[in-house]
């Protein structure tokens, strides 16, 4: 029997295997599609202050390996998921969720993560710094250092979880940024967010999404975020959430082995909503294969 | 909710257009309008597709070559395996409907409007259709309307069949109680500003989930924001917010 | 008939299409499989003042879409070029040849571009600043702006030949250093180079490239490297190349309304050697079926 | 270079192992001990795999499923067409062999060596053959060999066929004058370090283009850097640099 189960600060997962943030909304849908709870967790959809509508459509656009989106954090606002969204989730989702907030500013942040501070349902607090589809800022905390550091110092000043920064890529050198947080007081680090992309519409000669730009995920930039992930490793000492691009057992192995402590599943829960699932009954085979036996043995192995 | 399908018969129809019919199991299937999400070999999102038509283990769709998807589409033969979402979308509710429906499509709007037809005779309706292309080759399915016993006109914009124009150009032909509508963006409003009864619009989005997880299908209506591929593709006239 | 070709610093092109630098070395490979005259022009391997061995092997490994390098600018040194390379170029390639030059000093650069200087064959010296594989210090000019600013301050005072500086995606804001270069004089752009990426062996656990992290290109990157030209071409006034998983005569159009001048197409070389060729012959064609009459009216058309 | 061949066949003939026969031009392969190289759907790079046998117009090759590539190849069914570069790399120079060359071959590194037999017995010369494997359920083209007329011994590494160990542990059992040898790296340099006679080495590396344009399968030698894909993948003796 491969030993699948992981821990993050303290949070401990039957297995590293969660949907990603903005792919798996409040995790209603796929409740239908199959018995959710074989998740290790999930990560909600990015969640502000105030509801936001998000960017005009088309937000979708496909490329090779992978697609670009430029949702821009629609969401019901913190006050509805608080009073509404969180306490049916008990009605189909027996875990912790993880919590992802987004923000404008500094303040709308420590206001979502004191929303979110009672909610027993919260396991982890995921901090996004990093959504790259917001034109008003909230792209830069996550691709300055100083900016990442004074969102996670004031996020941990009042919450009472742990506390996760999610990176951008779109950063020169992404371990500046993760040291910042960890300085700061991070529990952890979720990485990578999507890489800003965009493709234009040749018929019409101007952009295919209304936004311009959106964020690339998906296989495609699995190489990006698994190196992301070896250099963060290498940098700090809190526990790391690998995403980007997983789409099979394999890869969630090759991205533990970078340093991943667990995994989040974007772009592929799009492409396959059962993805997850698969993916949770294939791993012991897939371990046994490359003769794993406890998955939290080979976090960071290829170091 | 997936499935798979088997590719049962892929053949032209029109100029650019197929039909696909799909052998498998078709029972989250269960309003005209609905919609099939096809995963295809190399393309990372699936391709969303009406359904035309429907028995107990075959669905029909009806597709136009567009890009790379579709044109791969073309060339899949008898007995190719498909992984498909099925049953998608919240269909027409054709309880809705008034007596004397008018049935209006355009272009590859037109395929869902067909099983609906059907789906409004059984419920003891007389639904008139009118379907709109761009030329006489493009046209399609007006047999198999006539066929159902509905009187159908056809319009093309450069006037090789049926009206010359578009399918608004029809309308004062019928007598009508009620519109069930899907095509293009600028045809749905077209109708919409010519139409006075209650109506149903299919709309379409571009889609990543097809399921109502990632909010990449959303428009605003006057009943708030919907997703396209869930709460959609299907919005009642008044709620529809241009 | 459509108009297929295209200018660069007053380099006339008869097509846009320009294997990228180190995938088609110095085109004698590709000459014995057809007529490389058909090419716009190419851009040779990215050559060094002393011979390089480059890095160990395994220098290549696949990803979705793409594939990862770690070469490490391997070549036979500017003076070998010069001397002997380049006089034999004549034999197989009547048109001006792009000049890629790599360094790790300022010194170095302008030694090249010295030695370069006298080459009739030579139409435009292209500056790599941006090579991710080499660890002393090559990456680093193309990411700070100050740096890269002074490489083509310094190669500009001494070029005889119009100078393009290549840039790395590996930043936080790939304008600003563009802006930097044109600042400094020069008369275009080049970009992307590869992507950071890393892949690793889970049978050895451990990175596939001996080199652990190696450059990431093909498809998969696309979408970024179209999302940067898009930016560039809004910032600066100077031509662009645009580089980055092109693969098909579409590619090369939408990069083209995104605003390159013209195109390099690099792994799609490695993947299909008469690529450069099928794209030419198709374009004329694919060009018709957007309307477009000549390719450099949609320069940017996307804007 | 560029060619379509055609799938005439694919079976497995070992523990997940398997011969595939392809049809189309073969003139530009011309020497034993080279290669071609396949693309593959929905693979980025292209797979290279030795020519084991050749005829005018067929060429076959013995591959072992690795990774996601080969286990994709092992679903080809008869009439798949193939894009490959046909004829890549040096080849064995059968020229510089002397009268009683041995073949030494593991795993995969056995199937180049077929030709190769064939082609020096066509040139009067005597081989003698030695392959390794793991075990006996991956043994294949013993029988090919012999019928050849060529001496053949099997080693395993678990004795399950012919002499336990390693093919160096079968050498001393012939008379040669010449070695002609592919196989992993390890064995490679057991065979090296074991012989004293002149011999050619197959070298395996990572590959990108395969025609030598992209430096990625560079490795150092006596002779100054070469590229297993076009100055390899055979090397002689006396430039080998471990
Ligand atoms: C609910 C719904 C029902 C549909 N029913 C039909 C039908 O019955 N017959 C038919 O021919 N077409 C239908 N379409 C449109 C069809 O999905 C697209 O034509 C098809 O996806 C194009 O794929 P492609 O690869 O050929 O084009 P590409 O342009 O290469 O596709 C690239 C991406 O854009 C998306 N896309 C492109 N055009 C559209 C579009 N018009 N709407 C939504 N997404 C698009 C594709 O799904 C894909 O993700 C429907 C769309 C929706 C949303
Ligand atoms: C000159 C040459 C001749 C070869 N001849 C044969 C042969 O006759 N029979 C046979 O079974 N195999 C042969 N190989 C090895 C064969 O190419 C690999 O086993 C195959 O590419 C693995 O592909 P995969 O997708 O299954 O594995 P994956 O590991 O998924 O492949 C990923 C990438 O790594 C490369 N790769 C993986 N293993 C090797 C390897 N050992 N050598 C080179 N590249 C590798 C692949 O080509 C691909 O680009 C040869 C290799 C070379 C270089
Ligand atoms: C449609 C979509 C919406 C997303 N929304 C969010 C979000 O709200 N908050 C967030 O932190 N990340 C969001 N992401 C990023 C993902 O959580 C993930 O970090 C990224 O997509 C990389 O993983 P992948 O390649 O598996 O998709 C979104 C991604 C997609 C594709
Ligand atoms: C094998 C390989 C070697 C490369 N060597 C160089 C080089 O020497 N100099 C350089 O400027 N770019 C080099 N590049 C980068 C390419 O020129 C190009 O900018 C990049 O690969 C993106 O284009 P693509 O996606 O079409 O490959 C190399 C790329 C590859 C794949
Ligand atoms: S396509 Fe994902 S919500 Fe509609
Ligand atoms: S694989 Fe490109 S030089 Fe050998």
């Amino acid at each position: 029997m491969v030993d699948l189960s992981v821990n993050l600060s303290g949070l401990e997962l039957d297995n590293p295997v969660i949907p990603a943030s903005g792919c798996f909304g409040y995790g209603e849908e796929f409740s239908e599609l199959y018995d959710i709870n074989i998740l290790g967790s999930f990560s909600f959809k990015g969640t502000t202050k105030e509801p936001r509508y998000g960017n005009p459509t088309p937000r979708i656009a496909e490329t090779s390996s992978g697609m670009l989106n430029s949702v821009g954090l629609q969401n019901p606002g913190i006050e509805k998921v608080v009073s509404e969204v969180l306490p049916r989730m008990s009605g189909y989702f027996s875990k912790k969720v993880i919590a992802n907030i987004s923000g404008f500013s500094i303040d709308e942040y420590v206001y979502c993560t004191e929303k979110l501070n009672g909610i027993p349902k919260v396991g982890i607090i995921e901090v996004n710094i990093s959504c790259p589809n917001i034109h008003d800022g909230g792209m830069s905390f996550g691709t300055d250092e100083k900016s990442a550091y004074e969102v996670t110092r004031a996020v941990k000043a009042v919450s009472k979880k742990p506390v996760y920064i999610k990176l951008s890529p779109n950063v020169t050198d992404i371990t500046v940024i993760a040291k910042a947080c960890e300085k700061a007081g991070a529990d952890g680090l979720c990485l990578i967010n999507t890489l800003l992309g965009m493709r234009i519409d040749v018929k019409g000669r101007k952009p295919l999404l209304a936004n311009k730009t959106g964020g690339l995920s998906g296989p495609a930039v699995f190489p990006v975020a698994l190196r992301m992930v070896y250099q963060v490793f290498e940098t700090v000492d809190i526990p790391i959430i690998g995403a980007g691009g997983i789409s099979s057992a394999e890869d969630v192995i090759e991205m533990m082995m970078a340093g991943a402590a667990a995994v989040q599943i974007g772009a592929a829960t799009l492409k396959n909503p059962y993805i997850c699932k698969e993916i949770i009954e294939l791993l012991p085979a897939v371990a046994e294969k490359y003769g794993i036996s406890s998955l939290k043995e080979i976090i960071g192995a290829a170091h | 909710m997936s499935e798979k399908y088997t590719v049962i018969s892929n053949n032209v129809i029109a100029e650019n257009i197929y039909r696909m019919v799909l052998q498998g199991n078709t029972e989250k299937i269960t309003k005209p309008g609905q919609f099939i999400s096809i995963g295809l070999d190399g393309f990372f999102l699936r391709r969303p597709f009406s359904v035309c038509d429907l028995s107990a283990d075959k669905t029909t769709i009806i597709y136009k070559i567009l890009g790379g998807g579709t044109k791969s589409m073309s060339s899949y033969k008898k007995g190719k395996e498909l992984d498909v979402l099925s049953g998608l979308g919240n269909g027409f509710s054709i309880e809705k409907s008034g007596e004397k429906p008018v049935l209006i499509g355009g272009g590859v709007g037109v395929p869902p409007l067909y099983l609906l037809a059907k789906r409004l005779i059984e419920a003891g309706k007389k639904p008139s259709v009118i379907i709109g292309f761009n030329k006489s080759a493009e046209v399609f399915l007006r047999e198999e309307f006539e066929a159902l016993g509905c009187r159908t006109l056809v319009s093309t914009i450069d006037g090789s069949a049926g009206i010359k124009g578009v399918v608004t150009d029809a309308l004062y032909q019928y007598d009508y109680d009620y519109v069930f509508t899907c095509g293009p963006m600028p045809m749905l409003k077209a109708v919409y500003d010519n139409t006075e009864t209650g109506g149903q619009f299919s709309f379409e989005e571009r889609m990543a989930c097809g399921i109502g997880a990632c909010m990449g299908c959303t428009c605003k209506t006057k009943y708030g924001y919907k997703r396209i591929c869930r709460d959609g593709p299907v919005l009642e006239r008044e709620e529809i917010i241009w």
